[in-house]
Parts: C-alpha cells; structure tokens; sequence
C-alpha cells in the first residue's frame, strides 16, 4: 500500500474520533448533576462509533461523492469518511436550524443528498433503501455504487435476508457491510447469531462473503476496494464481515455492566495501535501526528462553533416538511 | 393533462368523442401507462405485476407495453422491495410499487411509515420521496381476515403520506396520474370491488366513461357524488355505490341523502364535509375499515371541534365492528357495511 | 391478589404497612415478578431484558431471580421472537414479550395483528393467545421520528388485542398482572416519561405509594383522578399528570377541570367518559399519539353517537399534530401535548 | 422401505387428493355462467395442493398428533396427512357453524388444537409461531417437534430468516421444509430466489440442509425421518427443500398463462407414478388399487356431505370469538 493512502487512513481516523470526542464532552458537559438524557446542548440517545474508525476509513477511500452509503444509529464515522461537512453534522446533532435536517432528523437522521448518504434508526431498515439507490444507479448507466452498513446485531433481521437476496438477484451495486463489534447493546453475538461469521451467509445469496479480523484498516482497506470494484464493474453485490471494536458503551450512558472484558477494551482501541504502526514503519513521526490532530481539532472546533451559534429551530416552524 | 377536475361537486364529465367505458383496472392501468410514456423515470415493480398483469389487473398489458426493465416482478420480500422504492425516490426516480393486499402491510410497515413517510421531514426537506404505494384493499368475497381489510384508517393515522382511494375508473385514472406526479409518498388504495374484474361479482359502477387523454383529479378535495338536504354520508371507496343505490331507493321515499365520496383521507377535504352537514344537521359515515379509532371517529371530530350544534341529532356508523373480517359469507355480510345497514342508519338517524 | 379496584372514582390506595413508594418501572417488575412466581408457564422475553434488565427498567432484577430459562434475551428479530410469543401461548404458556419501542412495531406488525390478534377469532374461539405484549411508548428527550412515538390509536384500531396504557405505579403493576392473567392478548404500553429512570427527567408522579402484595386493576375501566364540574379531560399516560398540574393551577383560578385517565382504550370505558361529560358539557382530549384518526376522533364519535347536544361547546384537541417527532427540543416541545398547550385549551374552552 | 409403509403412502396421497378432488368439483360447481369468486358454496380464494401430496405423506407419516404443524395457504394435503378430521376440514371450508373455526377461519386459517395444526394465508409468517411452539414443547420435556412448511416463494422474506436463526441458536426442535413447486403465483423461482437450491442456505444458520428432487415421496419420508428424529432427540432444526410440483393454478381461476410448460404437467403427476412403481414392485394391484381409492372416496363423501348439513353460521354470532 501506498504510504500516502495509509497516511490517509490516519487522518481519516483521527478526524472522526476528534469530532466525536468533542461530541462526547459537549453531550456530557451539561446534562449534571442530574443526569438527564434530553437535557443539555445536545439531547437524545448518542451511539459514537469510537473504535469503529478503521470500516470507515477503509471503505470510503474507495469512494466518490457520486456514490451512496446507508448507515444505522451509529452513523458519525462513515458520514465523516464519507465527506460530509462537519458544520451541517454538527449543527443536526446539536438540533439546529442550519443542520442537515434543519434540527428534524437528530444524530439517528441523517440525510446528505449531495453525498448520497443517509441512515437509519431502525435496525437493518437501511438496507432496502440501499437496493434503491443501487437501482437507480445502475438504471441511468452510472457507476456509482451503494455501500449498505449494519451491525453483526442487524445480520438476524428479515430486513437483511430479503435485502442481500433481492440484491445479488438483479445484480444491484451493493456492498453489504457488517460492523460486527461483539455487540448489540448488552446481547453478545454468540447470543444473537448461529453462526460464527456473517460471511457465512454470503453463500445463500450466491455472493462473495469475506470477514476480515483484527479492525485492521489497511485489511478493510483491501477488501472493500475488491468489493467496490466488483459492485462498480456491474458483478453484483458482495458482503463483507468486519470485526471491530464498540470503545464506549452502546450509547452514552452505558455503564456496560454486562460486559466483562469492559477494563481491556481500551487497550484494543485502533487508533495508538496504527499510529504505532506507522511511526515503526516511518511514515508517521511525532510531528507529523501533532500536525494531523490539530487539523483535525481545528476542524472539528469549528464545526462545533457554527453548531452552537446557528439558532435553535423556530417553534412554529415544526409543522414545516411534512408535506413537499 | 386535458381535464383537471376543480369541481367538489357532482362532475360534468368530458363525454368527448375520446371517451370510452373503461373498467377502474382499466382506467388505472391507463392512467399508469401514460405517465410512464410522459416520464421515463416511473417504473412499476411488486408481485406479478409482470406477465399475469397484477393479481387486480391493476398492470395488465404494462409488461408489454414497457418490457421487464419497468415493468418487474419482484420476489415476495416487501421489506426489500418497497425499500427499494424510496431508495430509488430518493435518487429521482418515481416507482408505482404495488402491495398485492394492504393486509400484508405488517411485513414491510417500517419501511412503509418510519422511512417512506418519513425522510422528507427528517431531511428538513432536502430529500423527496416520490412513491406511489398501490394497494388491493377490501372483502366481501370470503378471503378472510388476512385478505379482506381496508385499514386505510391505519395509514391515515400516520404523518407522511398521503391516502388516496378512488370509487369510480374516472376518478381511479385521474388520482393514481396525480399520485404519480406528487413529490410525495401517496398510498393509492383500491377497493377490488370496484375493479370490474371478470372473477369478482360486478358491480355497475366499476365501469364508466373515462377519457382518453391523460388528465389529474386533484388530491384531497372530496366529491359531492349526490345532492340531497335531509343528511349526509360520508363515505369512500365501494361503499360510494352502496351509498349512492341506497339513496336512490329512499329517494323514492321523499328522503334525500348528500353523499360525500371522500376520495382521499389525507389531505382530508373538512370543508367538503362541513359545508353539506351544515345543510342537512344529519351525519352518516359508511366506512369498510374498522370502526373504532378510525375514519368514522376523526368525522365526528372534526365536527366537534368546529361545531357540535351542527349535529341535529346522533351521528351514526356504519362500519365494520371492530371484528377480523369473517370467512363465512352469512358472517361477513353481517359485519361489513351493507346496502341494508346503510338503509337501517338512514331510517334510524330521520327517527 | 389482595386489592380489587373496582371504582372509578378516585382511588383510595391501601396504604397497609405493605406499601412502599416504587417508581412504575420496579412496579411493573414487582408485578411480572409476582405473577412468574405464581405461575410457571410465564415467562419473559425480549431485547435487552436479561443482564441489562430492560432498556427502560421493565426487567431489572428478574433474570438474578428466575435465570435464563425465563428471561430470555433474543436475536433482533422482533418478527421470530414475537411470533415465538405466539406459537408458546397457543401452546399453554404465557409469554410477556417486550418489543424495546413501539416505533418498531413496523418490522413485526404481521405477527402481532394478523397473527396474535387474530387467531382466537380465525379458530373459533378454540385456540387462545395469552400474551403480552409489553412496549415503551412516548418522546420528549428528542429521540426523534424513530423513537418517540405513542401509536396507541395504531393498535386500538385493530381488533383482537386488549390495548393497555397505565400512567401510574399503582396502575402499571395491577394491570401488568391483570394483562399476565388475561386469557387475551394485551399490548401494554408504558410511558418511558414515568418510569421513574435515573437517567430521565424525573416526573414526581412516576414514584408513589405501591402495595406489595400482589392484586389486579381491571382493564377497561377508566379512571377519575380529579373531580370537576367546568369541564372534562379524557387523557391517558404520562399526559394525564401534565393534565393534574395544570389542573391544579387553573383550580386557583376558579376552574375546576374533571382529568379522566383512561387506563385502557381496549376495551374502552365510554360509561366514565359520558358520565362525566354530562355533568360538564366540555370537552377536551389530551393525547401524545398523532391527532387525526386516532383517539381524539373515537371520543368524539362516542359523544357524537349518543348526544351531541351534551357537548355545550366545541371540543378541543391537544394531540401531535400530525407530524413526525422532531429531534431539537424546541421543535419537539412545540408539538408534544405540553401543560402550556393543556392550559391554553382549558381558557379557550371556557371562553 | 417396508411394503406396508410404502402402502400407507400411497393411501395417505390417494385420500389428499380424494379430498382436494371434491373441494375443487365443489367450488366450481355453482360459480357459473358468471365466475364469482365469492359465490357459491364454497366461495373464496382456493389454493389446492394436487401434485404436493408426497410432501405431506412423506413427513406426516414420522409424527403423531402431539406433533405440530404450521402450513401456509395452501395447507390441506398436510392438514389431512397429519390427521386432521376431513369433516371439520371440510366444514370449514364451506364455512358452516360445525367447521374447525366455526366458518370465522375458511380454507387458509385451520386451526386444530388436537393436533396443533395452524396456518397463515401470510407468506412465511408461518415460521415463527412454531418457533414458539416448539419452544413450549422443550420447555415441557416433551419430545414432540413441529414441522413448519411454506413454499420456495416465502423463503425470500424476512420471516424465514429469524425464524432459522432463532431455532439454530435456541437448538428448537423444529423442521423448516420448503416445498418448491417452482412458483409462487407466477413469478418462476429463477425469478425470485439468488440460489439455485434452499438447501444451501442452512449452512447461513449453522444447521443441516437437504434438498430432495424428483417429487420421490419414499426420499421425502426418508430425509424427513432423519430431520424429525435429528429434532426430536434434541439436536436442533434442519432444513429440507423438496423438488414438488403444482398440478393445478395457484389459485382455482387462475388459467396460467405465464406457465410455459403448461400442458406437460399432468404428465409430472406424482400419484400414478407411485401407483406404477408399486404395482411394478407387486405392493399394489389393480384391485388394491380400487378399494383405497373407494375407501378415500366413502370418507371424502362423508366429510362433503356432513359439511353441507353443517348449520349456515348464524349472523348474529359474527361478532362471538374476538375476545375469550
Ligand atoms: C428493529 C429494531 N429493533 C431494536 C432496536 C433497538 N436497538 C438499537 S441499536 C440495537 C443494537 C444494535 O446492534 P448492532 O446491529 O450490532 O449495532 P451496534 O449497536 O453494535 O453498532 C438495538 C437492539 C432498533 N433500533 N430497531
Ligand atoms: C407477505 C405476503 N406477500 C404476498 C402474499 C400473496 N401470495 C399468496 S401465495 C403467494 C405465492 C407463494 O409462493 P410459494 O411460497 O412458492 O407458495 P406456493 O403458492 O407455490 O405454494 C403470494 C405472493 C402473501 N399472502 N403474503
Ligand atoms: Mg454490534
Ligand atoms: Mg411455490
């Protein structure tokens, strides 16, 4: 791999947990002494995808504004990766006029027309949609591809079987991506699925199924770009498996009671472990680190900023896009 | 677009040279065609849609005409297909996805309500979602409780989509073209009753004169099918032409019913409503849907908050019981909304 | 079972030594709980309900008691494991099956309304269905248009489930053990604004007096928590105590607002309603589910089927208007059913 | 295989077919000259299983009456396999007061609880009751199973998927049999399905798969034997597809013009291959032959015509039954 694209990959990865660990304190930093989940500057449930960098980083390399993704609850990292402006997200997550969904959609609701990208928090619901964007795609004669992503908890949805079918039968340009992060809130995969990786289940649909362990982003890297290729080349849809890791808890809040590994899962976190990669590899030094995560603060500051300044949506104004 | 139909009373209907007795299937099969000639980003897909030509005749001779690229058989996997629809929507295409019964909306209903109905307004209006959910919907033919409902009550609960359901082929033809050119998710529901299907016991009504040409009616204004100053149904979908026999039989009574084919739930046509009760101060709803909760109740609502003196005696229902729709045809016919109960409210409310 | 509530008055609670304050959340366990330990065929499954005890509380503490053979966490696959409730009470058991947000009610509907409902109906009586269906219902944290949502007016339109909405401790334990026992299935949906959770704003009527034997509260009868002579609130859930407190306030100011709690809307308690109506001739209903085709309309046609001349004034509706729950709270609050819009109502409907 | 099982086979096919006969005379008889499809004595959609009959013979033959079955819309042949009473069958059918669900339920909803029959006019949403079903009888300690059967159309939804992977995890004892007749109204299976055989995709929930060709019943009842007795031991579901066929239209009308092998497929009629077989093999003779078809005949006329004596259902009482 080229050293550009796995400095790249760095940067991708340093960016969202920067704008998620702004997201983490400004959601925490008013909500005490009494804890209260619709209190503060943000409101609502709050699913970060810390530790989840690496299947965002590594799939939207491969990507074009031209191209979609379907995300879930946990959207933040591939909506970053993705390209999406960090004022717009930060705005809709802070419930405010100028946000994506001028304050209507929330963290769980994000639509970008302009990058084809939308989520949803239904669990495996993206997908279907997915098929459509495909449809439409391959329809006008565009290359464009969709990049459908759920969790290992979704993979037990019918949304997902009728999807990966209906999919791989009209040959539609669809990644199926599952995040699998050991878990569905408190549910442990062996809890939750018979069997032991979702790639299995490529076979049922008579597509490629590949799992790729170790939340190693060049790896990710690797496979997505196969697959994207193959979605791009009109062969049809492939689904990956991509074993990561939920950093924080399911949303915040989690004391992850349930969760026995919860004092090693720092030691886990895939961020330290690539930059040590890269350094050992000479591709990163000190310097260079230091430099990427200011840019990445300062960017991340300022979407915060325009967030907090942009107004809190006009009262009257919330009967407005109901109907076009 | 010859005809725009701006009248909310009886309608003078274009019986130009280009106007011929078409079936509602017909009608609507006509209707979906020429927008799909206008626009080559309207599409059809559902269950047999194809080759039989949709189990209602609702796509008959489309395959033919349009080829399986826009005209296309799915699998029976609703989640994925009906998804698949507002994805495509949402990247400027305009799919017609047909529901083969509404009764089987329960495995496909997230995609339905919490995505088709609602992404406009969670994208603050940047993204539209031009679908067309078409529908078989109502009994009377012993299908049983999983193939004879009419739950348009239960979509029109829900924000987001617009419930169309037409009585009549002229009225069928010109709201599913309306429906297709919406720029919102509309839910167009059709009674098989009044499809004038060769299977199905025919009723009159299910064939009349419809024009040739393209043309729109619009969503949301109710039709005043007949004028009368004793009282007022309101009523929708094949129940329209229970009403309507019913009122001609009283008529020769000296009773004179206003029937109000309502003709969308949402938008819902209140001053429609209102104006014809401010005349008669009586009020029937005839509606095939479950009673409670439902049409009937958001009727009276309507009526209450605006004027409750307007009601010069008890309103009356005449709907399904709260009961799953009966196998048995002596069952069935006992809870559905017969030309006999309708006649049975009409003397009951002069009382 | 020690306590019968028979009244619909103004409950006198037993405040024996046995009582204790819990907040409806560890009602609703101690119910459950109770009712596993006197009876083996119940048992509980869901999302979420072993070691994390329940999203919103609903189970906390009965996996340590009854293990997991009898709370049992299940794949997210609401359509097999609602269905799996199904097949086990046709089967003898009685399961109580928790679907984590009534907003997800759409992946599943299927089972829950052509299956669950149904099959009593569909077998002549000869198969019964003993479940509960336990649902977190209700917004204002901005949650948003997936998560925030009552849809009781949703499943009371559907026959064949008992549909069950407790507002207090009191009520959330006799009637979850009412629902347990019930030989119907009951869909039982609690408010997660009073549950009584350390992690939400903390409504101080989600906590009170609970005694701790076990007993039952009725279903289908409503219940009077404020007398009063100006006007009648008919409301249910968490809104009930935004109607107590404004209640209170107007009362300083001479007003006196009778606050029905309905408790269930099927079966419905019309007698409480009309009973209360006639004494006060006004009419407003308080609902956080969406405005038309939902509840507000079903009272409405109750009055307007019986007498509308008991209505001395317009009704009033204080309802989501129609519109998908908006994330920012500003937007939110200003169509959730707020004391500012109870309050509003109550001066124009005595104007 | 022993002659007398062989000869129960075929007995058990001959009665289906028997039955269906009658029903299929019935529903015609009294629908012209203008066909109403709900006129008649017995009105309504009919779905008749001729040609599926070595389905339900080769399974039901392994289960008793503790046993369950869900079936789906087209449920006759393994409502009479498993011992369904043919006069509350057919009573129901008719819609009469003496039917199974006292006419409420009609042909697609038979509901027997003396041998926990059930079926659903909704496609594959037949699957998860038994789960449940299943789930009651290990909770007992009962060594019964359930049997849970759709067709190739239904294992493209949702509900197929839970299903298999709920009764893999849980170890339920349940067999998932799909009865491929390759339609599903119209819709070919090519059409509709991205693998050429159902059995593959049991590997996608951990638990075995067989796909059994030719319509055989003898290799139905010999792969069903395994599955019942894989389940009944406590060792968890399998799936079976069976290679079957529809005789008839999906539903009565239906003339089947999409059908392009129409007029081959009576030749494809299961009952007088197996006749020929076992008169080959000296297990049936003409004679033989003649006293099962006139024993089938005497029950189906009995149960026909209790039916037709069975009361009009009163329509007073439409309402009795909503609620216990
Ligand atoms: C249909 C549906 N059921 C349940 C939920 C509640 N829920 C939200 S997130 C979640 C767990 C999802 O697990 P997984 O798919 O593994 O994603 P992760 O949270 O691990 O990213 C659940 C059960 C939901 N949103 N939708
Ligand atoms: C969820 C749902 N979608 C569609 C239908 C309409 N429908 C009834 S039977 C059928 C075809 C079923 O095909 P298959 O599963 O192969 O069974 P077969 O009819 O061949 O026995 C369809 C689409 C339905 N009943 N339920
Ligand atoms: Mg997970
Ligand atoms: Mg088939």
């Amino acid at each position: 791999m080229e050293s550009q694209t796995r400095l790249d990959l760095y940067t991708q990865m340093v960016l969202i947990r920067s704008f998620e660990e702004a997201i983490l304190q400004n959601y925490h930093a008013d909500k005490k002494p009494l804890w209260d989940i619709g209190a503060g500057l943000i409101p609502g449930e709050m699913h970060l995808s810390a530790g989840q960098e690496p299947v965002a980083a590594g799939i939207c390399a491969h990507l074009s504004a031209n191209d979609a993704i379907t995300a879930a609850h946990r959207p933040h990292h591939l909506a970053i990766a993705h390209g999406m402006d960090l004022k717009s997200l930060a705005a809709e997550i802070f419930g405010r006029q100028d946000g994506l969904g001028h304050g209507r959609g929330g963290h769980m609701h994000l639509f970008d027309p302009t990058i084809h990208f939308s989520c949803s928090g239904i669990i495996a619901e993206g997908f279907p949609p997915a098929l459509g964007q495909a449809f439409a795609f391959k329809n006008k004669g565009s290359d464009a591809v969709v990049v459908a992503v759920a969790g290992e908890g979704a993979a037990n949805q019918g949304a997902f079987h009728e999807s990966l079918n209906l999919a791989s039968l009209w040959k539609l340009p669809v990644v199926f991506v599952i995040e699998d992060n050991d878990w569905a809130i408190s549910v442990p995969k062996e809890a939750s699925t018979s069997v032991v990786s979702n790639a299995t289940r490529a076979a049922a649909y008579a597509m490629p199924g590949q799992r790729i362990e170790n939340n190693s982003v060049e790896e990710i890297y690797k496979a997505a770009g196969i697959a994207i290729h193959r979605a791009r080349s009109g062969q049809g849809p492939t689904l990956l498996e991509i074993h990561t890791l939920r950093l924080w808890g399911h949303f915040e809040g989690d004391a992850q009671g349930y969760r026995p590994d919860l004092e090693q899962v720092p030691t886990h976190d895939p961020i330290p472990a690539y930059e040590q990669q890269l350094k050992q590899e000479q591709i990163l030094d000190d310097q260079l680190i230091q430099q990427i995560r200011q840019q990445a603060n300062e960017q991340v500051t300022l979407a915060i900023d325009y967030a907090k300044a942009s107004p809190v949506p006009d009262p009257s104004s919330a009967l407005e896009y109901v109907f076009c | 677009m010859a005809i725009i139909d701006t009248t909310n009373k009886v309608e003078i209907k274009n019986q130009t040279s280009s106007s011929r007795k078409l079936t509602t299937a017909k009608a609507i099969v006509e209707g979906i065609s020429q927008q799909m000639e206008a626009d080559p980003s309207v599409f059809v897909l559902g269950e047999d849609v194809g080759a039989y030509g949709g189990i209602f005749s609702s796509t008959t001779g489309l395959l033919e005409k349009f080829g399986p690229k826009r005209i296309i058989d799915t699998p029976i996997s609703e989640t994925a297909f009906i998804g698949l629809a507002t994805g495509a929507a949402v990247e400027g295409m305009r799919p017609i996805v047909e529901l083969m019964f509404v009764d089987f909306f329960g495995v496909a209903m997230d995609q339905i309500y919490n995505h088709m109905a609602k992404i406009h307004y969670e994208s603050g209006g940047n993204v539209k979602v031009p679908t067309v959910l078409m529908t078989a919907v109502g009994g009377g033919y012993s299908d049983g409780a999983q193939h004879s409902q009419c739950l348009w009550g239960t979509f029109a609960h829900l924000p987001g989509m617009k419930v169309v359901v037409p009585s009549s082929p002229y009225d069928a033809k010109g709201l599913i073209i309306s429906a297709i050119q919406d720029d919102n998710p509309v839910i167009y529901m059709f009674h098989k009753g009044i499809m004038g299907l060769p299977w199905m016991v025919k009723n009159p009504h299910a064939i009349e004169n419809v024009p040739q040409e393209s043309y729109t009616v619009p969503i949301g204004k109710a039709k005043v099918v007949r004028e009368g100053s004793d009282l007022t149904i309101v009523t929708l979908s094949l129940s329209v032409h229970h009403c309507l026999d019913v009122a001609e039989e009283v008529s020769k009574e000296g009773i004179e019913c206003e029937v109000i084919d309502l003709r969308s739930l949402v938008p819902l046509d209140k001053t429609t409503i209102l104006n014809s009760l401010a005349k008669t101060g009586k009020l029937i709803v005839v509606d095939e849907d479950y009673q409670s909760f439902g049409l009937s109740g958001e009727i009276a609502a309507i009526v209450a908050e605006t004027d409750p003196r307007m009601l010069k005696g008890p309103m009356k229902r005449v709907c399904v019981p709260d009961v799953p729709i009966p196998y048995a045809r002596s069952l069935e016919y006992a809870v559905l909304p017969t030309k006999e109960r309708i006649a049975e409210a009409i003397r009951q409310i002069l009382l």
